[in-house]
């Protein structure tokens, strides 16, 4: 449905923008419709600014996105309004997400101004009843009334069902439950899975491995803005084979068991080049025999859809 | 707006003691200097008292010039030249900053980059001093002419602070689900952005205007005022340049001053008691 | 007895009215225990761990005592707690990013703050040079500026300062959540071990991260808007909590190896009331399953086993 | 820290640029022939009157291409000739100019720096308490909302007339010839004191408000708010909240001195000292665009130094500018 191919965002930082900032290094994955693709990274992996690519809130560098196989890297005007048809985004803060000074409810109406000037107010007032319903809300208990009136699962909803409105396709999740109590944050979770079930595609964006592992068929692990280890849920968490993978294995709190001891490393040993494999200064199996400071390591595929970026782990290296 | 949080607004409006005083002071000299001029009559320019300078009494209410004009005639058409300065110098200024504020703040990049530039410049140029060169070769020398001079040069306050508003709230994911609806830039700065931005401009809008009626009188003062009516700043002018200060004639250089002193200081209050009333951390309890 | 409190009652005062925040509280610690204290947000936990060492209005103090040690706490008088600051009890704030003095390096900070403390500086040095070690920071670091470390760094230093007067208590307020989990664990970790070496008695940590409580904490206190509803060793919390609450909130937790397709999990329906005038009795009455009449009543939090105290009528009488 | 020094180094050259060229284009793009505006109105006689349109036409260049008289103009400037003053012909605008120059710097630099330091010092003591703050800053806001000119007359008025303690015209007495005497210095200082003082009250209010504001800006920030939890007396986060409050106060400084130019320039006239305030209102009166156009030169490159003199001051005092990690958030 949706395909990355190589894609890329610099930013120029500096006097004159005499440098450069890497924030997504030629990432490339595809995600298929009725499928949850989770993207996994820290602060700074540039997970979120992948996920604005996607919804053209931030230009793309180089590289590609393609659409149902159709490039949509750089649509403007009645073509990209055509796009926000098909593709819609729900992003992390519920309460920055509404315009304070106005009532909940205009989100539905800049969708209707924009996309239904023609429709009736009785059969819009339905459609909007029914994308309410369908997140599982009561349309009579949540309209008509300012953000800070609702809770931030119910705000959280109400985004949803204004994607719905549109005849989406691909809906970007970016962190959209970090924000919620924990006794909230799984029904949004599910009203995810349902959607999934319709037929969309979703790419959810999260640090929360936990919640990945509970939501997606298949998984990116970015790190730096780069790739480090991709493919499906269950083999990448089973099975993590890239040292970063493996050690956020090993760092996340878990309910069924107790960390392993053992420090984690906190400070970079050596730094590598620019060039080198981002993971370089906090491997802990690095080798500077196989290049890992000065190249940076491409996705091999080591098992069907399982694909991981590290020297230590080629096929015939 | 909420009308729960408009009332709340009001409410605290009502209360607040800062807004309540600015309000009374820049109400009555607005008053006086709209139906000043009725009550008056003499003409501020003709030579009413033949016998020169008097202190104030019942017949000359601030008394009269060296040459015998009606002060207090003076003293109210002054008033409507520092509010015409006022609201359009400071207007103009404020219409500046809001579009290059806007469009440098929404925009950002190579746009933001320029506009900034160019506002800082003008920030270090002393504005007074671009204002005299203009003033000095202009022979003829009206009011509107001084509010558009005061407004080209003042702007850069303004744009600067809304910039900085306008970065804070593009950042918004709000502004991201407007894109996302397909909304026009133009519709997204008129209806989304500027909307949470009301209080903030009105507060702008009274230090420009405040800030317009010192650089008026500054003008005036030097002696580049309209050459066509009278000011509050030129007033104080023929009071020093004819020796009112040697001859002890208070009355005709003291109205003036303090009227502006009252009605900027006024502005600046009121500014503080918005503040407190739109941003809840400063209330007091 | 490390920590006792009684009654303890903090509202905040709001120019709508009083904010309920922390109705009447009593719950013990034990020396050397590490008490994870979780709830939703606006569940009062902050408002209790900061009430503790630093009430500023808005807070309020209604009533209620605080012994550590023995000995009581003036927590509603701002002038006489300075005393038992920093040195008896302390705090690693939510904002250890800003915590310290932008202007400031950090070495200069530190000896001015303990000089101000009667506390020699030069004196103390060595230890606090070791401390860095421990966490992983070079004493270079008290010659930087804080902009120049990371928010990790910068974690740990506020953590090391913290606790540099071995205070009996230590209050961690939600410490990982601004953390990658690499650093996560690692400062997790690390509070245990200055635990262990004496560094703070006992400790006091805030986190609406459940799971980091079951690696770290020996207990965890569970509260609801404002009330205490479960307190129990963390083993239990987790496995046989017996709240309803508690229950809900486990149980709503996903976990790696738990996969929507396979497993539902459900959320607990409902939002937690407004405490600016909250229902009487249990304020979890509205969204609980199991709620009946009594429930109107505001349930005691009493021991149903040894070390497992519960705030509910259900729980509370299929015992008693 | 280099990108910082580069922008402002851009901005300083840009702003000079565009203040010559406006200073150049004015009298060339204003209505009218200004050689024979300024002579028509200058009471001079028929004689100097020929020797100075002779003088001017030379001077303006009006005969050679627009693109030539610009670069002229730069070059003669940068040569120290700024043309011949009309009032007091025929001494040079860059003499007079060079005359007035040390009574601005002796009146302003006091007023500034004192009314900085004292107004900075009012604002963080407002800031201690609710009462004082309510007491202090409606007179900080009374002070900074006066016209220069007006606090000036007024105090003109009242010390020196009414009560008759400061003389209120001039440098020094008419009746005094330049010397190091103490009579002399004595003179000087009583002449300089109601221009300083009322320059300084105007500032001062103006810088206490400031302060007072970013004190309890700085008495909220978590930093503040952790030395308290850890029991650090209010001496401590005063200071700390002090010195951080005064950083923005620097910045302000120099955003503050064209306003600040201004208020002298008014200042000056009021009791007619010698600065270039004062020459500039006889230069408007006698209509001496020379001298108009060399004192917004003059006025200008005070204020580009005075600006560039606080950001090196802003760099040796705040850290955070020093260790080159300002703003960026990558």
């Amino acid at each position: 449905m949706l395909s990355l191919d190589r894609v890329t965002k610099v930013y120029r930082v500096g006097t004159f923008g005499g440098k450069e900032l890497r924030a997504v290094n030629e990432v490339s994955f595809d995600i298929k419709e009725g499928e949850v693709t989770s993207l996994i990274g820290e602060s700074g992996s540039g997970k979120s600014t992948i996920g604005k690519m996607i919804l053209h809130l931030i230009s793309i560098s180089s590289g590609a996105i393609k659409f149902k196989g159709k490039d949509v890297s750089h649509l403007s005007g009645d073509a990209l309004k055509e796009y926000y048809r098909n593709v819609q985004g729900v992003f992390q803060d519920p309460f920055s997400s509404y315009n304070p000074i106005f009532k909940a409810d205009r989100v539905f109406t800049n969708v209707r101004e924009e996309f239904f000037p023609d429709m009736q107010d009785a059969a819009w007032r339905d459609k909007v009843n029914s994308a309410i319903e369908s997140v599982g809300m009561n349309p009579e208990h949540v309209l008509n009334k300012y953000p800070h009136q609702l809770s931030g699962g119910q705000l959280q909803r109400f985004l949803i069902a204004r994607a719905l409105l549109l005849d989406i396709h691909f809906l970007v999740a970016d962190e959209i439950i970090s924000m919620l109590d924990a006794s909230t944050r799984i029904d949004v979770l599910n009203l995810l899975a349902d959607l999934k079930l319709r037929g969309l595609a979703i790419l959810f964006i999260t640090h929360d491995l936990s919640l990945a592992h509970y939501i997606s068929e298949n998984a990116v692990i970015l790190y730096r803005g780069c790739v480090a280890e991709m493919g499906a849920t269950e083999k990448i968490f089973s099975h993590p084979i890239h040292p970063y993978t493996k050690m956020l294995m090993a760092s996340v709190p878990r309910l069924d068991e107790k960390w392993k001891t053992g420090t984690t490393e906190l400070t970079s040993k050596e730094i590598g080049t620019p060039e080198g494999c981002p993971y370089f200064d906090r491997c802990p199996v690095a080798d500077k025999a196989l290049g890992c400071d000065r190249f940076r390591p491409t996705l091999q595929e080591l098992e069907p859809n399982h694909f991981v970026a590290c020297y230590r782990y080629e096929k015939n290296g | 707006m909420n009308t729960a949080k408009k009332n709340e607004f009001l409410y605290f409006a009502l209360k607040n003691w800062k807004l309540r005083i600015g309000f009374v002071v820049i109400g009555v000299f607005l008053i006086l200097a709209l139906i000043g001029p009725l009550l008056v009559r003499n003409d501020p320019f003709a030579y009413a008292n033949p016998t020169g300078a008097k202190p104030p009494s019942s017949d000359y209410w601030f008394g009269t010039t060296f040459f015998g004009q009606d002060v207090f005639a003076q003293f109210v058409l002054g008033l409507r030249a520092t509010f015409l300065v006022g609201i359009l110098g400071g207007g103009l200024a404020t219409l500046i900053g809001v579009v290059v504020g806007f469009t440098a703040g929404y925009r950002g990049g190579i746009v933001d980059e320029v506009l900034n530039m160019l506002t800082n410049i003008i920030l270090v140029i002393p504005t007074m001093a671009v204002l005299l060169i203009i003033a000095a070769y202009l022979e003829v020398r009206s009011i509107f002419a001084e509010c558009i001079f005061i407004g080209l040069t003042a702007w850069p306050w303004a744009a600067r602070a809304i910039r900085a508003q306008t970065f804070s709230l593009r950042t918004r994911d709000f502004v991201d689900l407007a894109k996302t609806s397909g909304m026009s830039s133009f519709k997204i700065i008129f209806r989304e952005i500027a909307p949470n931005m009301m209080a903030y401009l009105i507060m702008t809008f009274i230090l420009q205007f405040g800030g317009a009626i010192l650089n008026a009188a500054t003008l005036d003062f030097i002696g580049l005022g309209p050459t066509n009516t009278i000011s509050l700043g030129m007033m104080m002018q023929y009071a020093v340049m004819w020796g009112a200060l040697l001859l002890g004639m208070w009355w005709w250089f003291i109205p003036p001053g303090l009227a502006i002193t009252l009605i900027v200081g006024a502005l600046y209050v009121m500014n503080v008691g918005m503040d407190e009333v739109f941003n809840p951390k400063l209330r007091e309890t | 007895m490390s920590l006792q409190i009684t009654d303890l009652k903090i509202y905040y005062q709001t120019l709508r009215g009083e904010v309920q925040a922390l109705e009447s509280t009593t719950f013990s610690m034990a020396d050397g225990e590490i008490m994870g204290l979780a709830g939703e947000s606006g569940c009062g936990k902050t408002t209790l761990g900061h009430s503790l060492i630093y009430m500023k209005p808005p807070m309020k103090y209604m009533g209620g005592q605080v012994l550590l040690d023995g000995e009581e706490l003036p927590i509603w008088d701002m002038d006489r707690m300075n005393e038992f600051r920093f040195k008896k009890i302390s705090i690693i704030p939510q904002y250890a990013m800003n915590a310290m003095n932008p202007t400031r390096k950090i070495g200069k900070m530190i000896s001015e703050l303990l000089g101000s403390r009667g506390v020699d500086f030069k004196a103390i040095l060595p230890e606090l040079e070791r401390r860095l070690g421990l966490v992983k920071l070079s004493t270079s670091v008290l010659d930087m500026y804080p902009i120049e470390l990371s928010g990790g760094m910068k974690q740990r230093m506020v953590m090391v300062l913290s606790t540099l007067l071995n205070p009996s208590l230590l209050i961690a307020d939600e410490i990982t959540s601004a953390l990658d989990v690499a650093s996560q664990k690692a400062v997790a970790e690390m509070l245990v071990e200055f635990r262990n070496q004496g560094y703070c008695k006992s400790a006091i940590v805030i986190t609406h991260d459940i799971s980091i409580l079951y690696q770290i904490a020996d207990s965890i206190l569970i509260m609801y808007a404002g009330q205490l509803a479960e307190k129990a060793s963390t083993e239990t919390i987790i496995h046989a909590p017996r709240h309803p609450y508690t229950k809900l909130l486990i149980s709503s937790l996903p976990e790696i190896g738990i996969k929507s397709t396979e497993k539902r999990l459900t959320g607990i329906p409902g939002n937690p009331p407004l405490l600016l005038n909250p229902p009487v009795g249990c304020r979890f009455r509205e969204r609980c399953p199991v709620a009946f009449e009594k429930c109107t009543e505001a349930p005691p939090f009493i021991e149903v086993e040894p070390g497992h105290h519960i705030a509910c009528w259900k729980e509370g009488e299929t015992n008693a | 820290m280099n990108r910082y020094f580069t922008r402002k180094i851009l901005i300083y050259a840009l702003t000079f640029f565009l203040a010559v060229t406006i200073d150049w284009m004015i009298p060339r793009f204003m209505p009218g022939d200004p050689i024979q505006n300024m002579l028509s109105r200058a009471n001079v006689n028929a004689d100097a009157a020929q020797v100075m349109y002779t003088y001017y036409a030379h001077a303006f260049q009006l005969d050679l291409p627009i693109w030539q008289q610009y670069l002229n103009f730069w070059g003669a400037l940068f040569r120290g000739d700024l043309g011949i003053s009309i009032y007091l012909f025929p001494t040079p605008v860059a003499k007079v100019l060079m005359r007035a120059v040390p009574y601005d710097l002796f009146l302003l630099l006091p007023a500034i720096l004192l009314s900085w330091w004292a107004g900075n010092n009012f604002g963080a003591f407002a800031a201690r308490s609710k009462w004082l703050d309510n007491t202090v800053s409606p007179i900080g806001y009374i002070l900074s909302a006066t016209p220069y000119m007006w606090l000036g007359i007024f105090l003109a008025w009242l010390l020196g007339i009414v009560l008759n303690i400061f003389p209120i015209a001039g440098a020094y007495s008419f009746d005094l010839q330049p010397s190091f005497s103490w009579k002399f210095i004595g003179s000087v200082l009583q002449h300089w004191f109601l221009p300083f003082f009322s320059l300084f009250l105007v500032m001062f209010g103006g810088w206490a408000i400031g302060m007072r504001n970013m004190v309890i800006y700085e008495l909220e920030a978590d930093y503040s708010h952790y030395l308290e939890a850890l029991g650090a007396p209010q001496r401590l986060v005063r200071k700390y909240a002090f010195q951080n409050g005064i950083l923005p106060q620097i910045t302000g400084l120099a955003l503050q001195l064209g306003v600040i130019v201004a208020g002298a320039l008014v200042t000056e006239v009021v009791f007619s000292y010698p600065g270039i305030g004062y020459l500039l209102l006889a230069a408007i009166q006698n209509q001496d665009y020379f001298l108009i156009q060399g004192c917004f030169l003059f006025i200008i490159i005070g204020v580009l130094i005075a600006n560039f003199a606080i950001d090196i001051i802003y760099i040796l005092v705040d850290p955070r500018t020093r260790r080159g990690m300002t703003g960026e958030t990558a």
